[in-house]
């Protein structure tokens, strides 16, 4: 899903230059709330929107570091719980418990990386509630603008004539309560 | 794993029941005396032992039988009694498997016309073979009655013949396969008494064995070991030397410091010619001046070039050799293996006796005692003739007790086939071995671990034997329905007891010993003891005048012809004896300590001879003599004589259970049924063979992953002028450590083992066996590396470059202090405890193998499957140790079950742990004492006190992995046998 | 969160599996043994406040508490409630020489090695393990003899050692 | 290398489609066989289970073999897709695109087979969950100084690290599905597409979340063979105690995952005509990279012997003289062969770029990284230090069943895979070709 919510409509385009215009426009209009949709990330597109770097970095920063905390915690509580000598070793060994609190570095920071991108991305999402065009996903672009229903049709007027193919178009009921339950 | 324990603990209600009630079933023991524990009660859960005597062979150890809720679980030696002194032998452990044996016949059995067998009640079976013998007194044919036993003496001896006097036959034969009859020979001709000595090794300075096996089969092996193993204590960086000459590596040859490998019938020359050197050198100790001419006249012959000749023996030696055990005062020279009869058997053992004579040993190392209990046995001359009388149809009814002569008899003495002219034929036995399988009628016999009895094995030594357990099966006591058919002959109503029968027989010892005491008391002592035991009675002895150097010639065997290129030679096996012990699983699974064969019979076979024929370890070769010819794996052998070929005699069953049978073959059959020329006995060796590679490869199983250490330095030999030179070199113990070491907060728990001590017998194995419930797991599993011994003895062969004697080092669990095996295991299942033992939990094992993999030393065994106890030889389990199930690891736990026992009986006492209290099954019971136990952390300890005073012979196995093992080895030590 | 579909199948078939390895590994307790004769130690211990080693004098001397004897038990019941049916089957029982074969309430794995001397002579009572058995008629196996963390919790408290050889050998 | 491409956004979504079409009879019989296969090696596994560890041929020496030696087997296949997917998608190497789903699936289904091994090869695998980190018995835990508990925590982590990583990686081609298919199918593809749409804020997490993964994934595909290597390294067998098992094995596994993935590219470029895709070119980049992988372990096995020479000590000579000329020659000779002899070939033009000769060559530098650790394994446990424990391997069919098995297992996984998900990433070949424009 995207940053903004509400009514939107969502104009798809053929090729990725009239998107590339699209945006244009739209951005002459002084006009931001919209997503760009496209099958694969492209470098054009970045340039037009200057993403921000995103935040599962941290996710996976504190997943890594939850991992390694736990994996030194299990391995001491473990070892205190039920002391035993094994082959002349110290009860509390620092090599094998190492590899261990490593490995669950790891594991949570996988974990983590995997739930920042869900929280994120706002996935999963089984049934797609906004306007989607099944072309999108494999040669389409579209520009998705989120407003109210008068905004939209101006907009969509903008993006007709940079070439957009079609254009659908969903409006949200007020008030949008449980819209993202999901 | 469930069935066993489950099965004692309901048995404890009845046990406790069984106590209250006295009387309640007919077979119950009577007055049962406990020997550790008072005769309180029995308590469910604590073992109570019973004194008896072990019968497993003619030695007679006294045991003590362990018995956990009414039944045996253990036998260990009683330390009381003279011959084993609290020590046992492999067959004597495995005497449980007999009480136990699956395939033990369980109740009375007729044989049909059509040749099945059906059950017959014990009256019915009692009162047919009444019956027959009425009518054979009727007729006036009592004599017809015979019985064949094993050797017997005492109460069962005396009831033999009393019961054949009642019905009037003399036609009693107490066989016993190995008879000894060259020595009875020898010391008639020598000395015109026609004993058997008894060997005193520990009183010997020097100990030469002409072929005589002492210390695995040969008459008393259990006292041998022990004495040899006092022997051979280290004085001062020296020892008593020990010289074995002889056809064979056998395993008491590979103990000696020198084996000089002789052909097999040529040993006497060497005895000879030391009477030679020592007579004409005027060393002769023991006789007077008179005689001494006299010997020399005899020996003129065999001066040392001539011994050269013979025996190949560099006459340099023969001479320092005759000086050195003439210097011995006294020195033992011993001979009379059975597997010399019939080739020189007799002239080596008179040739040794002189010898003995000479250097001054009679009397002090070999002793002629009063009563001899081994004269009575009868020779194969005397077997030969009954088996004549059978064919001429002069037996009637046969009865056989506790022998198997079809299948210890050489087939070609026609015993077979002359047993079928005897109308009826009672098998007195256990089991359906070849000769109960020819029986008409077999009433089983109580195993001697639920009989009543005595057994004399020497002069002065009464062994009396009890029960220690209800008998397993519907079976009576041998002496029990010989006094039943007494009583039906006589038409007494009278039921009188074998019971009856020994104390009545005891009360005469009563009136020997001690006649002042009660014999109430005396009867609960003697019980109690394990019987009553007095010193010997000697008798001095000179030579024979009439002996001269013909005598000599005329002992001599004939010289074996060689048309076919090989001279066979059998000897009694370690493990089976006679054959006896062939249906005992352990003793089958249990290696042979030479071989290291498992579940096989084999024929040796010089390397020279194999490579000329082709044959390679395990190929089948077909061995034919004018007799018979029979087909074997082949084990190529340095050990032997280039052309000899030598069979152990024991396997090759047709009947005897499961365990035995179709197991390789008996050499047996090869034998010739002619008498040896001289002694009468069978010829066991000397026969012309022929060999034929059959090229076929058979599956053995051979324990042995190597017969060779290399560069190893697993088995460390010193000599004595090296021990000497080196005496204050230790082992370099420290190491540096990464870690900080454990604690041990009370004990230390850690074993010594002098590997100059051990001699290989095995005992400890089967122990182990026995203590700790292993599992026997077959051929098959043997074959492919999956025997579970806990103990394992493992031999090398070339520990040392000057020799090639077969070496043993008992390899067990180390105990290690930092053990590789623990921490790779990912459940804890194998950790350290406190006290030092390297634990296995086998329930939370969960069979990674990862332990195993990573044990150096490679003891930990692993649980294939899950192992088959058939019932009942699950009553033997022992239930204060965990029977394993599939997929677990299990070895050695230092017997942590009697740690902890030995821990609740001080805590009973409100003491703390002794030295000695915690003994584990493998030092019970080694013969030679080369096993200690104890505590590290106590400088008094006796496993200290031996590191202590052996520090030059100190070391660790793989020492330089730093695994720190508890378990210390002391070098083997080779002393010199000439000075 | 759901993903290839072959991965959760994987997964039952795994935790499927295991469970059913689990469940034939397990050994399965008796659940209610039928006595040969309705001993009742509520009657014996609750109303006349019996002590238990009477019976079970093993305890002291030994690893095993021991179940009496026929002969314990006709001890008292020569004169005692002689006419109760239980009792009269009872001493049919004595008559016919025969024990009493009462079913095991309790089974304590085979690689347990418990030891009744350690524990009664620390002063651990017979209630702290077996409950309060002068309340019942009938015992029903008791749940937590056949749990190792009841017993490692109780060692713990009393600072017992938690060697595993201890118990396992 | 844009330029080498000949490809459309169009195109390429046509030729996804085509991979998914109904299959083949061929392809029905193929998978019927592998069943066989999997009920072979599930009878093979119920015997032992039920008999016990003695159905295999282990013995007391020798306690591990063939499933240890196939476990590593697999483990060593596995780092193929994270060696092709995580590393050189950190170093940015433009061919990954088309080759790395299949080689992501391949880790993820060697993994899978891997990891029933360990439970295999138990004694008694009704209580693996011993060795998990829960608390049994009140307090008791798995034993952390244990390899193989280290070895169960990474194997573990690599699993899910590399699913995770898969399935991400094919989320938004299966949105393409969802969109392509109609009727039960898009629902299906539906659910698995997550609601996937493709906005630029999915993009920007998305490309986020997997560059992460991919370098969590690096340092743990090194890990995870040096914990498995560690197996053998931490213990005191010589043979096994070496410190150049963690990068030797490493080495080894991206050697034999290298083969695995030519055998399985190979074959499916010319079923579903993807030869657009996976050029010759591509093949020919993996067959120059096996080349070096070759001397890798070659310079491996070399070290090994140098060190059992040079190290003075005789039990490690000793095994090393055994692998060579022991029992077991035929295993030892028949690795050096296999992996370091017959990838030579690749120097030359014609056999890198001939197909025949990449898979005959690829199966044999698989039979050669098996038979490697069959020689770590089985040749120094027979041969160790006490030389009366000596003994050696023999072959059951229960170990043969379990084998086959699990390459049943592997191979049907991935034939069900290539016809349900698409086995070549979409989206990051269309990021790699020009998007449609303007004419």
């Amino acid at each position: 899903m995207s940053a903004y919510k509400g009514s939107h409509i969502l104009s798809v385009y053929a090729t990725i230059d009239e998107l590339i215009e699209g945006i244009h426009a739209l951005k002459k209009e002084g006009k931001k709330k919209f997503s760009v949709i496209s099958p694969v990330p492209h470098h054009d597109i970045e340039h037009e929107l200057h993403p921000k770097p995103s935040p599962v970095r941290v996710f996976t920063l504190i997943g890594g570091l939850f991992g390694f905390t736990l994996g030194w915690a299990l391995t001491y509580y473990a070892t205190e719980s039920y002391p035993l000598i094994v082959g002349g070793k110290p009860y509390i060994s620092i090599p094998p418990y190492g590899i261990i609190a490593y490995i669950l570095t790891i594991l949570f920071g996988a974990l983590a990386t995997i739930a920042g991108l869900f929280i994120n991305a706002r996935l999963p999402e089984f049934v797609i509630k906004d306007a989607y065009d099944e072309r999108l996903s494999s040669d389409h672009f579209a520009i998705q603008y989120y407003g109210d229903e008068t905004e939209l049709d101006t907009v969509k007027d903008i993006l007709n004539k940079t070439g957009a193919v079609e254009t659908h178009k969903k409006i949200e009921e007020i008030p949008q309560k449980n819209q993202f339950v999901d | 794993m469930e069935i066993k324990r489950r099965d004692f603990v309901k048995l404890i209600g009845a046990a406790s029941v069984a106590t209250a009630l006295p009387g309640c079933t007919r077979q119950r023991p009577r007055n049962l005396i406990p020997y550790v524990i008072p005769h309180e009660e029995i308590q469910p859960g604590k073992a109570v032992w019973y004194a008896s005597v072990c019968r497993e062979c003619p030695a007679g150890c006294g045991v003590h039988v362990r018995v956990r809720e009414g039944r045996a679980v253990k036998v260990e030696g009683n330390p009381v009694h003279p011959v084993s002194e609290g020590k046992l032998c492999s067959r004597g452990h495995a005497s449980l498997q007999g009480l136990y044996n699956p395939d033990r016949i369980q109740q009375p059995r007729r044989k049909r016309e059509d040749g099945r067998w059906e059950r017959i009640a014990w009256d019915d079976a009692q009162e047919l073979i009444a019956d027959k013998i009425k009518d054979l007194i009727d007729e006036g044919r009592g004599d017809n009655i015979a019985f064949i036993n094993s050797h017997q003496t005492g109460s069962l001896d005396a009831l033999i013949n009393e019961f054949l006097n009642t019905v009037g036959s003399a036609r009693r034969l107490n066989y016993e396969p190995f008879g000894y009859e060259s020595v009875k020979k020898a010391s008639d001709t020598v000395f015109n008494v026609e004993k058997i000595p008894q060997y005193k090794f520990n009183e010997a300075n020097y100990i030469i064995s002409f072929g005589s096996d002492f210390l695995e089969t040969w008459m008393s092996p259990v006292k041998h070991a022990r004495e040899f193993g006092a022997a051979r204590e280290l004085q001062n960086s020296r020892m008593v030397p020990f010289l074995h000459v002889g056809p064979r590596l056998s395993m008491t040859a590979t103990n000696a410091d020198e084996f000089i490998k002789v052909k097999p019938g040529r040993e006497y020359a060497l005895a000879l010619g030391m009477v030679h050197v020592i007579v004409h050198e005027n060393i002769a100790r023991g006789i007077p001046r008179a005689q001494l001419n006299h010997v020399r006249a005899v020996v003129e012959d065999y001066f040392p070039r001539e011994v050269e000749r013979i025996t190949g023996i560099q006459f340099e030696k023969v001479e320092k050799l005759a000086r050195t055990f003439a210097a011995a005062n006294p020195g033992l020279a011993v001979a009379g293996n059975p597997s010399l009869d019939g080739n020189n058997g007799a002239l080596t053992t008179a040739a040794v006796h002189l010898l003995n004579y000479v250097c001054g040993n009679i009397g002090r190392t070999v002793v002629f005692e009063q009563t001899d209990l081994l004269e009575n046995i009868d020779s194969y001359a005397n077997m030969r003739r009954f088996v004549r009388s059978m064919k001429q149809g002069e037996v009637s009814v046969l009865f056989v007790y506790d022998s198997n002569p079809s299948f210890t008899m050489p087939e070609a003495s026609g015993f077979n086939a002359a047993l079928e002219k005897v109308e009826l034929k009672v098998a007195l036995s256990s089991y359906l071995d070849e000769t109960s399988a020819q029986a008409d009628l077999i009433l089983p016999v109580n195993s001697p671990l639920e009989s009543w009895g005595d057994y004399e094995p020497s002069d002065g030594v009464y062994g009396l034997m009890q029960p220690s357990m209800k008998p397993v099966f519907n079976t009576r006591m041998a002496g029990d329905i010989l006094l039943s058919l007494k009583a039906l002959l006589n038409n007494d109503e009278n039921d009188a007891s074998f019971y009856d029968y020994v104390r009545e027989r005891w009360r005469e010892i009563h009136q020997r010993l001690a006649p002042n005491t009660d014999f109430e008391e005396f009867w609960v002592g003697s019980l109690a003891n394990g019987g009553r035991f007095t010193d010997a009675q000697t008798m001095t002895v000179q030579l024979n005048d009439r002996f001269a150097k013909q005598t000599l010639e005329e002992l001599k065997d004939r010289e074996p012809v060689e048309q076919n290129g090989f001279e066979l030679m059998t000897y009694p096996s370690m493990n089976h004896y006679d054959g006896r012990g062939a249906n005992r699983p352990w003793l089958q699974e249990i290696p042979d300590p030479m071989t290291q064969m498992t579940w096989e019979n084999w024929v040796e076979i010089h390397p020279d001879d194999a490579n000329r024929l082709g044959i390679r370890n395990g190929d089948k070769i077909e061995v034919r003599s004018s007799y018979g010819v029979i087909e074997l794996p082949a084990y190529v052998y340095e050990g032997i004589q280039p052309g000899v070929v030598a069979i152990p005699v024991g396997q090759g069953h047709s009947e005897y259970g499961r365990y035995a049978e179709n197991i390789g073959a008996s050499p047996i059959l090869l034998l010739s049924a002619s008498l040896a020329d001289v002694t009468g006995s069978v010829k066991w060796s000397g026969l012309d063979v022929s060999v034929v590679n059959k090229q076929e490869r058979l599956r053995i199983a051979n324990v042995a992953g190597s017969d060779v250490q290399g560069e190893r330095p697993f088995l460390q030999v010193v000599t004595v002028e090296e021990l000497i030179r080196n005496s204050t070199r230790e082992e370099k113990e420290e190491y540096p450590q990464i870690y900080e070491p454990h604690e041990y907060p009370e004990h230390r728990w850690g074993m010594t083992i002098d590997l100059n001590k051990c001699i290989g017998c095995s005992a400890c194995v089967t122990a182990c066996y026995s203590e700790n419930n292993i599992p026997v797991v077959g051929k098959e599993d043997v074959r492919r590396g999956r025997e579970l011994s806990w103990i394992q003895i493992q031999r090398f062969f070339d520990a040392r470059e000057d020799s090639d004697n077969g070496r043993f080092l008992p390899m067990l669990c180390q105990h290690c202090t930092a053990a590789p095996c623990e921490p790779v295991c990912p459940v804890f299942a194998a950790y350290h405890t406190n006290e030092g033992l390297n634990a296995q939990v086998y329930n939370r094992c969960i069979g990674t193998r990862y332990c195993s993999n990573n044990c150096p030393y490679k003891v930990r065994r692993f649980n294939w499957w899950d192992y088959d106890f058939p019932s009942p030889l699950n009553w033997q389990l022992n239930p204060d140790v965990t029977v394993r199930t599939k997929g677990v690891m299990e070895k050695c736990t230092f017997c942590v079950q009697r740690i902890t026992d030995a821990r609740q009986e001080a805590r009973l006492e409100g003491r703390d742990i002794r030295d000695g209290d915690v003994v584990p099954a493998c030092q019970q019971t080694c013969p030679t004492d080369a096993i200690v136990f104890g505590d590290l952390k106590d400088p008094d300890s006796r496993v200290n006190q031996l590191r202590e005073r052996n520090k030059a012979r100190g070391y660790h196995v793989l020492n330089e992995l730093n695994t720190q093992p508890a378990v210390m080895y002391l070098k083997d030590v080779v002393e010199e046998t000439t000075s | 969160m759901n993903q290839n579909f072959l991965y959760p199948l994987y997964i039952i078939l795994f935790v499927g599996f295991t469970a059913l390895l689990i469940v034939v590994g397990c050994e399965r307790q008796p659940t209610h043994p039928r006595q040969p004769i309705d001993f009742s130690h509520k009657v014996h211990v609750g109303e006349y406040k019996i002590d238990c080693e009477y019976c079970h004098s093993g305890v002291r001397s030994g690893p095993v508490a021991g179940i009496p004897s026929v002969q314990t038990c006709m001890g008292c019941h020569q004169l005692v409630a002689a006419t109760e049916p239980e009792i009269m089957k009872l001493r049919e029982i004595w008559e016919r020489g025969e024990p009493i074969r009462w079913k095991r309430v309790n089974v304590v794995a085979d690689f347990v090695y418990f030891d009744h001397y350690p524990h009664v002579s620390e002063g651990i009572s017979c209630e702290t393990c077996h409950g309060d058995v002068g309340q019942k008629d009938e015992l029903l196996p008791t749940p937590h003899l056949h749990s190792m963390t009841w017993c490692v919790d109780c060692h713990d408290t009393y600072e017992a050692s938690k060697d595993c050889m201890i118990c396992h050998r | 290398m844009p330029s080498s491409y000949n490809l459309s956004y169009t195109k390429t979504d046509a030729d996804l489609l085509n991979t998914l079409k109904s299959p083949s009879k061929g392809y029905w019989v193929a998978l019927a066989i592998l069943s066989i296969g999997l009920l072979i090696g599930a009878y093979g596994w119920g015997s032992q289970i039920y008999y016990g560890m003695g159905m295999s041929g282990k013995n007391n020496p020798v306690g591990w073999a063939l499933y240890i030696t196939t476990f590593v087997f697999w483990v060593g296949i596995a780092h193929s897709g994270t060696l092709i997917s995580a590393i050189l998608f950190l170093f940015r190497v433009r061919w990954r695109a088309p080759v790395y789903r299949s080689a992501e699936a391949v880790t993820v289904f060697a993994l899978c087979v891997a990891g029933l091994f360990p439970l295999i090869h138990l004694g008694r695998p009704w209580v693996f969950y011993w060795m998990l980190p829960i608390p049994q018995m009140g307090e008791m835990f798995p034993n952390f100084k244990s390899p193989l508990v280290w070895d169960l925590f990474a194997v573990f982590t690599y699993l899910t690290v590399s699913s995770t990583f898969f399935v991400l990686g094919m989320m938004p081609d299966v949105a393409i599905l969802r969109d392509k298919f109609r009727g039960w199918k898009k629902k299906v593809y539906g659910v698995l597409a997550l609601g996937w749409r493709g906005t630029d804020q999915q993009w920007r997490h998305y490309t986020a979340a997997y560059l992460f993964l991919a370098a969590l994934a690096t340092p743990l595909v090194i890990s995870v063979h040096s914990i498995v290597s560690w197996d053998f390294a931490m213990s005191v067998v010589p043979g096994w105690h070496d410190t150049i098992f963690a990068p030797y094995f490493v080495a080894g596994a991206i050697h034999s995952g290298l083969a695995m993935v030519i055998i399985l590219l190979v074959p499916m470029r010319k079923w579903f005509s993807l030869k657009e895709y996976i050029t010759d070119h591509h093949l020919a980049s993996l067959a120059k990279l096996m080349i070096f992988t070759a001397f890798v372990v070659g310079f491996a096995y070399a070290i090994e012997f140098f060190m059992a020479w040079y190290g003075g000590d005789i039990y490690k000579r000793d095994v090393f003289l055994f692998r060579a000329f022991g029992p077991y020659w035929w295993s030892f000779w028949g690795l050096f062969f296999f992996n370091f002899i017959l990838p030579m070939l690749f120097w030359w033009h014609k056999y890198r770029t001939n197909t025949v000769w990449l898979i005959v060559v690829s199966i044999g530098v698989s039979i050669g990284m098996w038979l490697e650790r069959f020689v770590i394994i089985v040749t120094s446990l027979s041969h160790e230090y006490n030389p009366f424990a000596w003994g050696s391997h023999f072959l059951t069919s229960t170990e043969v069943y379990i084998i086959i098995g699990s390459f049943s297992l592997f191979f049907f996984l991935f034939m069900v895979f290539a016809k349900i998900l698409p086995v070549v990433s979409n989206w990051e070949v269309k990021e790699v070709i020009e998007p449609p424009k303007k004419k």
